[in-house]
C-alpha cells in the first residue's frame, strides 16, 4: 500500500488555516523538520499546533511563531523561548498548557477510540478547573479528553512505503501516540526503504496510522543542552 | 550549610538497591553522581528511557538521545528506549520507587508550587503534575530560601499548585524535613546549622522533638 | 444459490483500494482468496498483525504466527506486528475501514447476535463486541437460514447481543440486503433465486422497491 | 539490576490459593507453559485467572482446570475447551467475559495508573449490565475499570536480567499489557541474555514492568490450527 508522496509540498498538502496539527518531537529532538519548514513557506495561519514544547527562538516550531502562523499552542513546557513567552504573555497567542503525561494519554486515547479516561495528574491545580473530579480507591483523579487532529506531523528515523515506522533513541517520545491521533497523518523519514526491509516485529508504528510518508532532507537536528564530559586520555 | 551538590549528596542516601528514579531538573539531576557504590538505582526519564548513563564524551554526542532537561546524554548496558504515553504508563502506574524534584514553594501540608508565576514566567508543568500526582515518594531538592532571603516552606504556597498533599520530605541546604499532619518535622540539620537557623528560615509550622542530629555526609 | 465462497466472492467485490480490512472466522476469511487483481487491500488479525498472508507452506508453520482464528499463517511483506492493546486501538480508533463478520442473528435495525446461546454456548464474544461496536462499515457474512430453515434474519434478535444498530450489509446466500430504517433493503439476489425466495426465507421487515438485479459475480 | 530467578518454581513463589494471576497469551501463542504447569504441580488452588482464552483441554489454562485449580476465569473467548463448558455451565467455575479489546484495554490501564476510561464496546448488551453510560459525539460508551492482578505471568522471546523484554510475532499479543499491570510480574523467556545484548530500541516490554526473570525449558509451542498450503512443485 504506498504511501510515499513526492515531495513535503505534496506531503503539507491539504492543510489550511485554522486547522488542528499535531507535531511530534521533544525540545527539538525528533522534530519533524521538513514539513515545519514547508508550513513556514506555505505561510498557513491561525493554527493550533499540539505539541509538547514550542521550539527555541529561531528553530522548530519558534519558526512558526516568529511569522505569526499559529493562534494557540497546546503544549506541556514552553520555556526556553523568548518570543512565545512574548506573544503569551501579550495574549496575542492561546495557550493551553497540560501535563505531559495527559498530553500523550489523550493522544493515544484520540488515536485508540477513547473518548475519555481518568487521571490523578492535575488535581487541586488550575489544570482541573471545570473537569470532573472522581475518586478510585480513595485517590482523585479528573476526566480527561481525548486530543485528535486534522492533520498529525510525525519525525521517524526509518520508515517504509506502507508507512511502518522506527524511530531512533529518545527521538521517539510523542511521535507513536500523535501518530495514532491525526485524521490525516504525515510521517517525514531519514531513511525510506520498500516494504520488507523492516522487521516486522520492530515496528514502533504500524503503517495502518500513517497516511503519507516521504524521505525528508537536510535534517539539522540541533541539539538543545549540548552536555559532554571529558575523555580520560 | 549545605551546597546544591551536598543537597544531592544527601539525597542519594534515601535510595535503595533496585529502585527507579526519576530525577528532575537541577539539583536532582546531581544526585546521579553520588550513588553508593553498593546499590543500583535505574535512572528514568521522562521523554523516554530507562538506564541513563552519564553524559557523553566530546565529539560522541548524539542529537537522538537526551533527557527530560534536553541534554545529551548516553545509555547504558540493559537501557531500554519508549514513547511518551508509555513513560508516563510507568509514571502513573507506580513502577517509580522514587521522585525528586525541585520547587519554588512547599507548603507544610505537603502542597507543591513549582511550575507558574502569574504573569512573569509561565514555562509549564512539563512532566511535573503527573510525577507529583502519582508517586508514592516524593522527595523535594531545594534551597531552603529564594534569592530574596524569603522562606520556601511555606505555611500555604502562594503560587499556583503543581500538585496537593504530595510532598513526603524535603532536603534544602538546611535541613531535611518531613511532611506530617502538624507541619514540617526537622529530621536533621546540615552540617553547621543551628536549629534556630532552620526555624527563622521556616515560615511553615516547624516541628522539633528531642535532640536533632546533624547529616552524616 | 451461493455457497460459502460465493457469499465471500459477493463480498470482495466491496473491497476497494488501499483499505484495511478485518475478517471475522469462518464465511469472512475466505474473502482473502477473492480480492480483484487491480486492487490492494491490507487484512488486520485481531491478535495483533496488519499484513497478514496466505497459510504458510507445509513444514514452515510457525507457532509464533497465527490469525485470530489460532490459524498458521504468514506475514507479507510491510507487515507489522503489535500487541493486543494496540490492535484494539486500531480498531476502536476506526483506522479500519471495512469489518466482516458472521452472525447467528441480525435484526431490521442493523443488531447482531454471534457469541453466546444461553445455557447451551458459551464460547465468548472475543473481538466481536468491539469491532462492531467501533467500525462505521460492517459487513455480515452468513447463512440466510439456519441449519434447522430458521430465518437468521430477524425482526428483533432472540438471542443475547453482540452490538446494536451497528450492521450496514448483509451478504447470505440468497442475496445482499442492506440494513435501513424501514428495515431490510433488498440489493441483490443470488444468481438464480427469486424475490418470493429471500421473502420466505426473510423473517424481518424486508423492503422490495422496483426490479431486484441480480449478482454479478 | 538482576532480576534472575534460578528456577520455575522460584518464579512463581509467593503465588497462593485465592490470589489473582494474569498470564499472557492468544489461544496456545505466547502462553507462559514453564509457569503453567509449575502453578499445576504446586496446586496452588482457587485461582482467579485474567487470560483472553483458557487453553484446551490437555494443554495451557486447561491444565489448572482439569485439577479445579480455578475458581473464576476473566477471559473474552472460552471456545475450544470441552472441560471449561462443563465447569461453567454446571456452575463449578465463576466466568467473566469481557470484549477482547476491552480487555486488553483494562490491563493496560491497570499499569498505567488510570483506573478508568469509556469504550464504545458492549454498548447495548449483557456487558454493559451496571455500567455507567456516557454519551460522546452522540455515540454511547461504557465505563470500564482498570484490571489488577496479584502477579502477572508472561512469556517473551528474549529477555535480559534487567527484564527488559522481546516478543517474537503474535506470541506478543496480551503479554506486553499484563506485563504492565501485575503487582509482581513474571517473564518466562526461551533465549535470557546479559544486560547490553538487546537493542534499547527494540524493547517491547521495558524492564521496569518485570520483577523476575527465567529462561524456560522444553517449549512445546503447540500449533492450535495447523492450517498449510501445498507447495507448488
Amino acid at each position: 500500500m504506498d504511501k510515499r508522496v513526492n515531495s513535503v509540498k505534496d506531503a503539507i498538502s491539504g492543510i489550511e488555516n485554522n486547522m488542528t496539527l499535531m507535531l511530534g518531537g521533544f525540545g527539538l529532538c525528533g522534530i519533524p523538520e521538513n514539513c515545519i519548514s514547508a508550513l513556514v513557506e506555505a505561510n498557513i495561519n491561525g493554527l493550533t499546533c499540539i505539541s509538547n514544547n514550542a521550539g527555541v527562538d529561531d528553530f522548530g516550531l519558534g519558526l512558526l511563531l516568529q511569522k505569526k502562523q499559529i493562534r494557540k499552542m497546546i503544549s506541556s513546557y514552553v520555556g526556553e523561548n523568548d518570543e512565545f513567552e512574548r506573544q503569551m504573555l501579550s495574549g496575542e497567542l492561546e495557550v493551553d498548557l497540560i501535563p505531559q503525561g495527559s498530553l500523550a494519554a489523550r493522544c493515544y486515547a484520540g488515536g485508540a477510540g477513547i473518548p475519555a479516561f481518568f487521571t490523578p495528574a492535575g488535581y487541586g491545580t488550575e489544570v482541573a478547573e471545570g473537569k470532573e473530579i472522581r475518586y478510585f480507591n480513595g485517590k482523585p483523579h479528573l476526566l480527561e479528553h481525548a486530543l485528535e487532529a486534522d492533520y498529525a506531523i510525525v519525525k521517524a528515523w526509518k520508515g517504509d512505503w506502507d508507512g511502518n515506522l522506527i524511530y531512533k533513541g529518545t527521538a521517539r517520545n510523542f511521535n507513536p501516540a500523535m501518530a495514532m491521533a491525526g485524521k490525516i497523518t504525515i510521517a517525514e523519514v531519514e531513511i525510506l526503504v520498500a516494504p520488507g526491509e523492516l522487521d516486522p516485529n520492530a515496528i514502533h508504528t504500524p503503517g495502518i496510522f500513517v497516511q503519507r510518508i516521504f524521505q525528508g532532507v537536510n535534517y539539522e537536528k540541533r541539539i538543545e543542552q549540548r552536555t559532554v564530559q571529558a575523555k580520560l586520555s | 550549610m549545605l551546597d546544591k551538590n551536598g543537597i544531592a549528596r544527601r539525597i542519594a542516601q534515601e535510595l535503595q538497591d533496585k529502585w527507579y528514579v526519576n530525577l528532575g531538573i537541577g539539583i536532582p539531576t546531581l544526585i546521579a553522581n553520588h550513588v553508593p557504590d553498593d546499590i543500583e538505582v535505574t535512572f528514568q526519564s521522562e521523554n523516554g528511557i530507562l538506564g541513563m548513563g552519564p553524559f557523553p564524551f566530546e565529539g560522541e554526542e548524539d542529537a537522538d538521545l537526551i533527557n527530560a532537561g534536553k541534554q545529551t546524554i548516553t545509555a547504558l548496558p540493559g537501557a531500554a528506549i519508549f514513547d511518551s504515553a508509555t513513560s508516563f504508563a510507568m509514571i502513573r502506574g507506580q513502577h517509580i520507587q522514587l521522585t525528586v524534584l525541585g520547587a519554588m514553594e512547599v507548603a507544610d501540608n505537603g502542597n507543591i508550587a513549582n511550575w507558574k508565576i502569574p504573569g512573569r514566567m509561565v514555562k509549564g508543568m512539563g512532566g511535573a503534575m503527573d510525577l507529583v500526582a502519582s508517586a508514592d515518594n516524593i522527595i523535594v531538592a531545594m534551597m531552603h530560601t529564594n534569592k530574596r532571603g524569603k522562606s520556601k516552606l511555606l505555611r500555604q504556597c502562594s503560587l499556583p499548585l503543581t500538585g496537593v498533599g504530595c510532598v513526603k520530605r524535603v532536603v534544602t541546604n538546611l535541613a531535611v524535613l518531613d511532611v506530617t499532619p502538624n507541619g514540617f518535622k526537622l529530621i536533621e540539620r546540615a552540617p553547621g546549622v543551628t536549629v534556630e537557623q532552620i526555624q527563622e528560615a521556616t515560615e511553615g509550622r516547624l516541628v522539633v522533638e528531642g535532640d536533632i542530629p546533624e547529616m552524616n555526609l
